[in-house]
C-alpha cells in the first residue's frame, strides 16, 4: 500500500464490479433460547461502503462476528469471494483478507502502540519460534521490514508520538484510533468496522469518517460498518442493511432508507400509549 | 545480604575461637555441616536427630581432647529440598572445608553422592541404606546396613518361631509415593523369592499398594486378610501403619506388622497412649534398643542428657542421631590417630571409615561393631539387629542378643 | 467379586470423605471466584484444634468439636478480612500465589505451635465394624459418608433456599448484579470463608477420626482436586457426585489396572479422570459455563 | 521499552535493541564481567549458588513465556524439568550421547509432554487449567517410576557421568557453573529474542484478549500449544543441566512444591517480563539461601530456642513475605522499578 | 427533590475524568430519561448514583449527589437500596444459573421476614403475569424480554422509591420495548415510584418521560419536558439522522488539514 494519506481525496470513486465480495446467505444465529440473526442475507460489492444499522442489540455485532468466523451459525451459509468460508476458524478468514475493528475495546492492553499494529501484521509474517529465539538475521530482519509497513500506518493515522506507549494507558479515542490501525496492519480486503463512532466527539468522528473515506479510496477495498450515528452513516454509506431483532427490514441506498416506515417505526419504537 | 550474614557469622565464630583461646585449649577446629529437616516432610525428624551435636561435644571433651581435634556442628535446613541441597553445598565446601559432613536422608544423598568423590568429603547417614545407594566406591557411608538386611534378619528370625513349620506367609503394604518405599519392597521380595522361598523359609502371599496417606486401608486389608498373611512388611511410615491398624480392627484381625521403630509403634503407641493394640507387632533395628534399660547405650544417653543438653527423650529417633554422630566421631577419631589431629583430611577419614572396624565398644554400645568396605556405602558383612515387639502390652526386646544379619543378600 | 464390590464400595465411601473437603473449595470459589490452594493447611490447622481441645486440654467431645469448628469459622473469616479483601479487583495470579503464601505461612505456624511430632486423633466418632453381607466397613467412615451426604444436602439448601444463602449464590454468579440488588459481596466472602473453615475442620474429624496424624495431613488438599475439579468448582451437588464418580474408578481402577501396572494407580487415576473430564467438559460436570463475546 | 530523555532511535533497528545508551552498554559490560568472574571473586559458595540459580532461571524463563507472557498457568513445571533430565539421562546413560545433544533433546522430550497440556488449554482456562497442570506432577512421577528399569532406572534413579566435551569434563563446581553460564545466557537471550518478534507478540495478543487474537488472524489454539511447548523445552533443557549438575536423577528431584515456588518467583519479579523472570528468581533464591545461612545463626546465637522453632519461623517469614508482596506489589518487582524510573523519565516528549 | 447531582465529576483509574459536571435532578414520582450517544457517560451517571462505581475502580472527586436531601456519593450499596434506591444494571444481568423466583427473592435483600417477601414477590407477579408460570424455571434460558421482566421485577422486591433503568430496550423487539415502557409507567402510576432511566430509544423513553436530558462526552447539552424534547428537531436529528438540516455539511466533506492542525499542535 502506498502511503494512504497522500492519496488525492478528489481520485474518482472505483468502478462497482459485478461480483460480490462478501455474500451471507440465510444466515441464522441462537444463543441458548434466544435468535440473535434470523435468516440474514446481503451482499457486499466491491470497494462499497456498506452500513449495517438497528436498534441496540438488533444483531449487528453477530452479523460482523459470523462473517469473521467467531460465532458459527447454526443455519446458512457465507462466501468471500465465491469461496464459502463457513465454518472456518476466526484466524483463517482472518488470512483470507478479512480485518476487523471491534466495538468495545479489545486491543492488547499488555503491548505498545507498535506492537499491537505488528500483531495486525502477524499474518504477513513468518518469523517463527526458532528464528524467533536466534534473533539475529532472518528475523531482524522481517521485524524492521514489518515495521517500516507499520510506519506508515502510524503516519497515517497520526499517532506517532505515542507508538511506544502501552495501549492500556491511551484514551478511548485513540484506543480506537490504534483498533483500526491494527485492522489496516492486516491488509485486509475487506474491512469489518464495529461501532467505530461510539464514544466519539464530532471532531473525534470527524477523524474517523475521514480514516473510513481513505482507507476506502487508497486501498479500493469494501468496508462493512456497523454504526449507529445515523448521521455519519447517512453521510458515507454507499448501501445500508437494516437490521431488527435478528431480522433485515430494508436494504438500499441512503436516501431510500432515510424514507422508509419500516425503518422508521423499528428505530422509533412504537409509540406508547399513555 | 548472603555476604553480610556470612560476614556476621564469621565474626561470631572468631569472637568464639578467640574465647576458647584463652582457655589455652590446643584443639584443632574442624567444622561439620549437619544437614536435617526443619519445616520439610521429614520435619518430625529434625529434633530428634539434633542428638548427633550432643555426641560431638561429648567427643570434645573426651577423646577430642586427647587427640587435638575439635568438631563443631552447624545443622542447615535443606527442607529435604535437593535443589536447596545443591545450592548450598559448594557454599559449604568452600566455607567450611569439611572433613565429614552429616546427613538426613534421600533428599540430601541425592544431591551430593555423585560429587562426593570429587569433593573428598565422607557423609555419614542414620537411617539404613537403600538399594539405590548400593554402588562400591562411596563416599556416603550409613550407620548400618539397608532396610531389606535388616528387615529380612527378623522376618528370618520370625518364621523360625512359626511353630507349624510351613513357609511364613508375608504380605506387603507399602507406597509407591517415593522410590525408597518401593526399594525396600523391592529388596525384600527378592530375598524371599531367591533365598527363603526355595529353603521353604517364607513366600510372598500378595502385595497391595497403598497411598502415602492412606484414609482408608479396609478393602486392602481385606485382600491381606484373604491371602492369610501371616505378617505385613512395608508399612514404612505413620500414616501408613495406622491406618492398616484401623483397617485390621475393623476385619477384628490382628495381623503383625514389620518396621523400623520410628514408623510403628513407638510414635503411634505414644500418641494413642498405648501398646495394647500393637501386640505381637515387631520392629526391627541395627542400632541399639530403646526397650532396653541399664544397658551400656542407656549408660551412654544418660550421660550425654545430662552433661550436653541432649533435647530428645530415650526413644528410636533420638538414638538415630546418636549413632549418626558416634559413627562419625569415630571415623575422626581413626584418622586422627592415623594422620595427626592437626592434618586431617577427608581423604584421612574415608580411609578410616573404609578400612578397619568399629567396635561396639567404641560405638558405645548403640551399635553394633561395623566393617566398611569399599564395595557398599554401609556394613556389608558382620552387622546386627535387634528386634523388639509388643508382648502382654509390653514393650520390649524379641531376642535377648544382636541377631546377625543374613550375607547372602544379593543386589536388587 | 466381594473383593471387586468391597473395593468399589469403600472406593465410593472415601470418595464422599474427599467429597467433604472438595466442598470446602467450592464454597470460597464459587463466592469469591479463589482457588485456595491452603485449604489442606487450613484442614491440618482445624485437626489441631480438635486435638489440642481434646487430648491437650482434655475437653469432652460435646465441647471440644463445636469450639474447634467455632475456631475454624473465625479463621476463615479472618484469613478473608486480612488477605484476600485487600486483593479485590486483582488478576487471577495474584489470588493464585497469595493462597500459596498462605499454604506455606500456615505450614510455619503450624510447625511452629504444635511441632511436627505424630499425633494421635482422638477417636470423635465410634471406631468399629460395619457389616453388610461379606463386605466390612468402618463405621467412622460410614458416619462420615452420611455426614457429608447431609452436609451437601444442607449446604444445598441453604445456597438455594435460605435468603442468605440466595444473596451467595448471586455473589457467585456476579460481584457487581449482587452489589446493585443491595448485597454486601465482601461480607458473603466472609460468610463462605467461614463456612470454608467450618467443613474443613469437620472434614479433618472424619479423616482423622482415630488415626495417626502429622502436618502432613494436608495432603488431603491436593487428593481432593480432582473431585472439586471434576465436579466443577460452582456445584455443591455436584461435588458429592463427584466424590462418588472418583471414589468409584479408583475402586475399579485398583482392581482392573493394579495388576496390569504392578500398583500405585490410585495416586494418578483421578488425576486422569479429571483431565479427561476437564477435556470433554471445561468448566467440570456440573460447572457453569460462560459465554464468549467480543 | 523506557529510555531516559533525550534518547532517540535514528534507526528502527535502534528502535528495536535492548540496550542503547552507553550507560546501559557499561552496565551490562560490567555484570557480563561479574558472573565470568565469579569463580574468581567469590569461589565456592557463591558459585554453587549462582548455577542453581542459573538452572532455576532457565525453568523460570520457559514459565514467564508460558504463563506471563502467554497467560496460560503453569503449576507443571518441575515435572516437566524431570521429563527433561530423565530423557537427557538415559541418552547419556544407556547411549553416552553428549551433552550437546541429550540436553536439547531433553528440552524437546519436555516441550512434547508440555505440549499435551497445551492442547488442553484451547478448552480449559483459568484455574480450570491451572489445577490440571498439576496432573503433569502426578503422571510424571507415576510413569517415571513405571516405566522399563532399563529406560530410566525406576526407583532407583540414574546415576550420571560428567559432561564432557572431547576430553574436558565438566565436574568440578567452578566448570559446571560456566556450562550453565552458558546454557542461562542462550536461553535468555532466546527468551529476549522470542518476546520480541512475531512469537512473542503473539502468546501476548493470547494472553490479553484470545479472541480478538483469534479474529485478527493468530492461530490461538497454536499459539497455545507453542506456549507450552516452548514454556517445557525450558524446563527440559533446565532439568538436563540439573541432571549434569547432580549426576543423579530421580522422580524425588521433581516436586509439585518446586512447580510452586516457581509460581512464586515470577509473581515477585513481575509477569510477562524478562528481567521480572530474572529478578523473582535471584531474588527468591538469595532469600532461600539467607533462610539456610540465617537459621543456624539464630539457633547458634539462641540455642533455646532450637532449630525446630527457627526454621519453622522461617516459613512464616517467607509465606508472609510472599503475602506481603502480592498485596502490596502484585505486579511484581520489576513494575515498581518501572514505576521509579517512569518518575525520572521525560520521555515521550513531542519531538 | 428526590434525587439531586450537583456538578458531578467522576474519574475512573484516578486519571480518566468521564463525568465533567452532571447537573441533573428527579422528582419523587417523575420518570426522567437520560439521553446520549454510546460512552456520552449516562452509564457511568447511574453507576455514580447507586454506589457501583468503586467497583469499578471510579471515583466521585467533586459536586454532589443527594438521595432524598442527604448526601450518598460515599454510601455502600446496600444501604441505598435499603433507603430505596435500586439500580437495573445495563445488559439484563439476570444470574443465569438460578431460577426465575430466586432472583427475584435475592432482590428482597432489605424486606425483614418471608411472610414479607411473599407478600411483595405476589405483588411482582401481578405486575408480571408471565413469570408466574417460568417461577420454576432456570432464568437464563428465558427470551430476553422475560429477562428484561425479571430484572425490573428483581428491582421492584426491594420497594424502591427510585429505580435506576439502564437501557431496557436494549436488543429487545419494538412490541416488548413497549409493554416494558408501558409497565414502567403504570409502575409510577400505581405506587409512586421514580425511573431514571438511560436510553438510546429516544422516542420511547419521550414518550412516557416527565423529563429528559441529553448528555454528552460526560455533560448534559440539553434539557427539557418530555413533549419538548419529542419535538425537539436536535433530537431528532441527534437520533435518526432523518433531517436533512442540521449538521449543515456533510461527514464526506471533512478536510485533511484540520486534522493535521491538531494533532501537530
Amino acid at each position: 500500500m502506498p502511503d494512504v494519506a497522500a492519496v488525492s481525496e478528489s481520485a474518482a470513486m472505483p468502478a462497482r464490479s459485478a461480483a460480490p465480495i462478501i455474500r451471507v446467505d440465510g444466515i441464522t444465529l441462537r444463543f441458548g433460547g434466544v435468535t440473535a440473526l434470523a435468516d440474514v442475507s446481503f451482499e457486499i460489492g466491491a470497494s462499497e461502503i456498506h452500513a449495517i444499522i438497528g436498534p441496540n442489540g438488533a444483531g449487528k455485532s453477530c452479523t460482523l462476528n459470523c462473517l469473521n468466523g467467531f460465532n458459527l451459525p447454526q443455519q446458512g451459509r457465507l462466501f468471500l469471494r465465491e469461496q464459502e468460508i463457513t465454518g472456518f476458524a476466526p484466524h483463517r478468514i482472518a488470512r483470507l483478507g478479512v480485518g476487523r475493528t471491534f466495538q468495545g475495546l479489545q486491543l492488547f492492553a499488555g503491548l505498545s502502540v507498535v506492537d499491537n499494529l505488528l500483531t495486525g501484521r502477524h499474518l504477513h509474517m513468518k518469523t517463527g519460534a526458532l528464528e524467533g529465539f536466534i534473533y539475529r538475521g532472518w528475523a531482524h530482519a522481517e521485524e524492521l521490514r514489518e515495521r517500516r509497513r507499520v510506519e506508515e500506518i502510524i503516519d497515517f493515522l497520526e499517532i506517532k508520538n505515542i507508538r511506544h506507549k502501552l495501549v492500556g494507558s491511551l484514551s478511548y479515542g485513540l484506543r480506537k484510533r490504534v483498533d483500526l490501525g491494527r485492522a489496516l496492519a492486516m491488509d485486509p480486503k475487506v474491512l469489518l468496522m464495529d461501532e467505530p463512532m461510539a464514544g466519539m466527539n464530532l471532531e473525534e468522528k470527524e477523524d474517523i469518517v475521514r480514516f473510513v473515506i481513505d482507507i476506502r479510496e487508497a486501498l479500493d477495498i469494501p468496508i462493512v460498518i456497523v454504526e449507529h450515528d445515523m448521521h455519519v452513516v447517512m453521510d458515507i454509506a454507499d448501501r445500508i442493511t437494516v437490521l431488527d431483532w435478528g431480522h433485515v427490514i430494508a436494504r438500499g441506498n441512503p436516501q431510500a432508507i432515510k424514507s422508509d416506515p419500516t425503518v422508521i417505526k423499528a428505530y422509533l419504537g412504537a409509540e406508547v400509549r399513555r | 545480604m548472603v555476604t553480610i550474614w556470612r560476614g556476621v557469622s564469621k565474626t561470631v565464630v572468631m569472637l568464639a575461637l578467640a574465647a576458647a583461646a584463652t582457655a589455652a585449649t590446643a584443639q584443632t577446629e574442624y567444622k561439620v555441616p549437619g544437614l536435617l529437616d526443619f519445616s520439610g516432610p521429614f520435619a518430625d525428624l529434625g529434633k530428634q536427630m539434633m542428638a548427633r551435636g550432643a555426641v560431638l561435644k561429648w567427643w570434645n571433651d573426651n577423646d577430642g581432647k586427647k587427640l587435638g581435634v575439635k568438631l563443631s556442628l552447624k545443622e542447615y535446613d535443606t527442607r529435604y529440598d535437593g535443589t536447596v541441597v545443591a545450592s548450598m553445598w559448594p557454599g559449604i565446601l568452600a566455607e567450611m572445608k569439611p572433613i565429614i559432613a552429616l546427613g538426613l536422608g534421600g533428599a540430601d544423598l541425592n544431591a551430593l553422592q555423585q560429587r562426593l568423590p570429587n569433593d573428598k568429603v565422607p557423609v555419614i547417614y542414620a537411617p539404613p541404606g537403600y538399594g539405590f545407594g548400593w554402588h562400591p566406591n562411596q563416599w556416603v557411608f550409613n550407620a548400618r546396613a539397608t532396610y531389606v538386611h535388616e528387615w529380612t534378619t527378623a522376618l528370618v528370625w520370625y518364621a523360625a518361631q512359626n511353630p507349624q513349620k510351613r513357609p511364613l506367609k508375608v504380605a506387603f503394604m507399602s507406597s509407591q509415593a517415593s522410590p525408597a518405599y518401593v526399594d525396600l519392597v523391592k529388596g525384600i521380595d527378592k530375598y524371599i523369592k531367591t533365598v527363603l522361598e526355595p529353603k521353604g523359609t517364607a513366600t510372598v502371599v500378595i502385595t497391595e499398594w497403598i497411598e502415602a496417606q492412606p484414609v482408608d486401608l479396609s478393602s486392602q486389608m481385606k485382600k491381606v486378610i484373604d491371602a492369610k498373611a501371616d505378617i505385613i512388611i512395608g508399612t514404612a511410615n505413620t500414616t501408613m501403619a495406622a491406618a492398616a491398624m484401623r483397617a485390621m480392627q475393623l476385619h477384628g484381625v490382628n495381623i503383625p506388622t514389620l518396621a523400623a521403630p520410628w514408623h510403628t509403634i513407638w510414635p503411634l503407641a505414644q500418641a494413642m497412649k498405648s501398646y495394647v493394640p500393637w501386640e505381637g507387632h515387631l520392629v526391627v533395628t541395627g542400632i541399639a534398643s530403646t526397650a532396653e534399660k541399664n544397658s551400656k547405650a542407656w549408660e551412654f544417653y544418660q550421660a550425654l542428657a545430662k552433661g550436653y543438653g541432649l533435647p530428645a527423650e530415650w526413644n528410636p529417633l533420638n538414638l538415630l542421631g546418636i549413632s549418626q554422630g558416634l559413627l562419625a566421631v569415630r571415623a575422626v577419631e581413626h584418622a586422627a590417630k592415623k594422620v595427626g589431629g592437626d592434618k586431617l583430611t577427608g581423604a584421612a577419614v574415608y580411609e578410616a571409615l573404609t578400612t578397619g572396624s568399629f567396635t561396639e565398644d567404641e560405638l558405645m554400645g548403640i551399635l553394633p561393631t561395623l566393617t566398611y568396605t569399599k564395595d557398599a556405602p554401609f556394613p556389608l558383612k558382620g552387622g546386627k539387629v535387634r528386634i523388639e515387639w509388643v508382648k502382654d502390652g509390653k514393650y520390649q526386646l524379641a531376642t535377648p542378643n544382636w541377631l546377625t544379619m543374613p550375607t547372602d543378600v544379593t543386589k536388587w | 467379586m466381594t473383593s471387586l464390590l468391597s473395593q468399589v464400595a469403600n472406593g465410593a465411601l472415601t470418595g464422599l470423605l474427599y467429597a467433604l473437603v472438595a466442598m470446602s473449595f467450592v464454597i470460597i470459589y464459587r463466592s469469591a471466584r479463589v482457588f485456595n490452594f491452603a485449604q489442606g493447611e487450613i484442614v491440618v490447622v482445624g485437626a489441631f484444634l480438635v486435638w489440642t481441645l481434646m487430648s491437650a486440654f482434655d475437653l469432652p467431645v460435646w465441647a471440644a468439636v463445636p469450639l474447634a469448628l467455632l475456631a475454624s469459622v473465625l479463621l476463615g473469616v479472618l484469613i478473608e478480612r486480612v488477605i484476600l479483601r485487600s486483593l479485590v479487583g486483582e488478576e487471577l495470579f495474584a489470588f493464585v500465589m497469595v493462597t500459596i503464601g498462605l499454604l506455606i505461612f500456615i505450614r510455619g505456624v503450624v510447625l511452629v505451635a504444635w511441632g511436627p511430632e505424630v499425633r494421635f486423633f482422638p477417636a470423635v466418632l465410634p471406631m468399629a465394624a460395619v457389616k453388610v453381607g461379606a463386605l466390612v466397613f468402618d463405621r467412622a467412615m460410614v458416619i462420615g459418608g452420611a455426614l457429608t451426604l447431609v452436609v451437601a444436602a444442607a449446604m444445598s439448601w441453604f445456597f438455594n433456599r435460605t435468603q442468605l444463602g440466595l444473596e451467595m449464590t448471586a455473589v457467585a454468579e456476579d460481584h457487581q448484579t449482587a452489589l446493585s440488588l443491595g448485597i454486601p459481596v465482601t461480607r458473603s466472602i466472609a460468610v463462605a470463608w467461614g463456612i470454608s473453615g467450618l467443613l474443613s475442620t469437620v472434614a479433618a474429624i472424619i479423616f482423622l477420626n482415630g488415626k495417626g496424624m502429622t502436618f502432613l495431613a494436608s495432603d488431603i488438599g491436593f487428593a481432593a482436586l480432582p473431585v472439586a475439579l471434576l465436579a466443577g468448582l460452582e456445584s455443591i451437588g455436584g461435588v458429592v457426585l463427584g466424590g462418588l464418580i472418583v471414589g468409584i474408578a479408583l475402586g475399579l481402577a485398583s482392581y482392573f489396572l493394579d495388576p496390569i501396572f504392578n500398583g500405585g494407580v490410585a495416586a494418578v487415576f483421578p488425576f486422569v479422570i479429571m483431565v479427561i473430564v476437564l477435556l470433554i467438559r471445561p468448566t467440570g460436570l456440573f460447572g457453569w459455563k460462560t459465554i464468549e463475546r467480543i | 521499552m523506557t529510555l531516559p530523555g533525550g534518547v532517540h532511535a535514528e534507526t528502527y533497528a535502534q528502535d528495536r535493541a535492548l540496550i542503547r545508551t552507553p550507560w546501559q552498554w557499561l552496565w551490562f559490560a560490567a555484570f557480563v564481567a561479574v558472573l565470568l568472574l565469579l569463580p574468581f571473586l567469590r569461589p565456592g559458595g557463591a558459585v554453587g549458588i549462582a548455577t542453581v540459580i542459573g538452572i532455576t532461571l532457565i525453568a523460570v524463563l520457559g514459565l514467564q513465556l508460558t504463563s506471563g507472557c502467554a497467560g496460560q498457568i503453569n503449576m507443571g513445571q518441575s515435572a516437566f524439568m524431570g521429563v527433561g533430565a530423565y530423557a537427557a539421562g538415559a541418552l547419556a546413560v544407556h547411549l553416552h550421547w553428549s551433552f550437546l545433544m541429550t540436553i536439547p533433546i531433553g528440552g524437546i522430550s519436555a516441550a512434547v509432554f508440555g505440549a499435551v497440556f497445551g492442547l488442553a488449554a484451547l478448552r480449559i482456562k483459568g484455574f480450570y487449567l491451572a489445577l490440571t497442570t498439576i496432573a503433569a506432577q502426578y503422571i510424571f512421577t507415576f510413569a517415571m517410576l513405571k516405566l522399563p528399569k532399563e529406560w530410566f532406572g525406576q526407583s532407583e534413579g540414574l546415576r550420571m557421568d560428567p559432561a564432557v566435551l572431547g576430553s574436558f569434563a565438566f565436574d568440578t563446581d567452578n566448570r559446571i557453573y560456566y556450562l550453565v553460564l552458558a546454557f542461562a545466557a542462550l536461553m535468555t537471550y532466546g527468551a529476549w529474542g522470542l518476546m520480541r518478534s512475531r512469537t512473542g507478540r503473539a502468546f501476548i495478543a493470547v494472553r490479553d484478549n484470545d479472541n480478538a487474537a483469534e479474529v485478527i488472524g493468530i492461530n490461538v489454539f497454536y499459539y497455545k500449544t507453542l506456549a507450552f511447548f516452548i514454556g517445557a523445552f525450558y524446563a527440559g533443557v533446565a532439568g538436563a543441566l540439573w541432571a549434569y549438575y547432580v549426576r543423579y536423577v530421580q522422580a524425588d528431584q521433581f516436586t509439585l512444591w518446586l512447580s510452586v515456588w516457581y509460581v512464586g518467583m515470577l509473581i515477585v519479579g513481575g509477569m510477562g517480563s524478562i528481567l521480572g523472570a530474572i529478578v523473582g528468581t535471584v531474588v527468591i533464591r538469595l532469600l532461600q539461601e539467607l533462610i539456610t545461612v540465617v537459621g543456624p545463626q539464630i539457633t547458634d546465637l539462641l540455642p533455646t530456642l532450637g532449630g525446630q522453632f527457627v526454621f519453622a519461623a522461617m516459613n512464616m517469614l517467607l509465606g508472609g513475605l510472599i503475602i506481603v508482596f502480592v498485596i502490596f506489589e502484585p505486579r511484581g518487582l520489576v513494575h515498581r522499578w518501572n514505576i521509579v524510573k517512569e518518575s525520572y523519565r521525560i520521555w515521550p516528549f513531542p519531538h | 427533590m428526590l434525587l439531586e447531582l450537583t456538578n458531578v465529576e467522576v474519574v475512573y483509574s484516578d486519571v480518566i475524568l468521564v463525568l465533567k459536571g452532571v447537573n441533573l435532578s428527579v422528582a419523587e414520582g417523575h420518570i426522567v430519561a437520560l439521553l446520549g450517544a454510546n460512552g456520552a457517560g449516562k452509564t457511568t451517571t447511574l453507576k455514580a448514583i447507586s454506589g457501583l462505581l468503586r467497583s469499578e475502580d471510579g471515583e466521585v472527586t467533586s459536586g454532589s449527589i443527594q438521595f432524598q436531601g442527604v448526601p450518598i456519593h460515599t454510601e455502600e450499596p446496600q444501604n441505598l437500596v435499603r433507603r430505596g434506591l435500586v439500580q437495573v444494571v445495563e445488559g439484563r444481568r439476570i444470574l443465569p444459573h438460578m431460577t426465575v423466583e430466586q432472583n427475584l427473592l435475592v432482590g428482597s435483600k432489605v424486606l425483614k421476614d418471608r411472610a414479607e417477601r411473599r407478600q411483595v414477590l405476589d405483588k411482582v407477579y401481578g405486575y408480571f403475569p408471565k413469570l408466574v408460570n417460568l417461577r420454576a424455571r432456570v432464568s437464563g434460558y428465558l427470551s430476553g424480554g422475560e429477562q428484561q421482566m425479571l430484572v425490573i421485577g428483581r428491582a421492584l422486591m426491594a420497594r424502591p422509591r427510585l429505580i435506576l433503568l439502564d437501557e431496557p430496550s436494549l436488543g429487545l423487539a419494538p412490541m416488548i420495548v413497549t409493554e416494558i415502557f408501558e409497565l414502567v409507567e403504570s409502575l409510577r402510576r400505581q405506587e409512586g415510584i421514580a425511573f431514571l432511566v438511560v436510553e438510546q430509544n429516544a422516542n420511547v423513553a419521550l414518550a412516557v418521560a416527565d423529563h429528559g436530558y441529553v448528555m454528552e462526552n460526560g455533560r448534559i447539552v440539553l434539557y427539557g419536558t418530555g413533549p419538548e424534547l419529542r419535538e425537539n428537531e436536535d433530537i431528532k436529528e441527534f437520533y435518526l439522522g432523518m433531517s436533512i438540516s442540521g449538521h449543515g455539511k456533510s461527514f464526506k466533506d471533512v478536510k485533511h488539514y484540520k486534522r493535521r492542525k491538531r494533532w501537530l499542535g
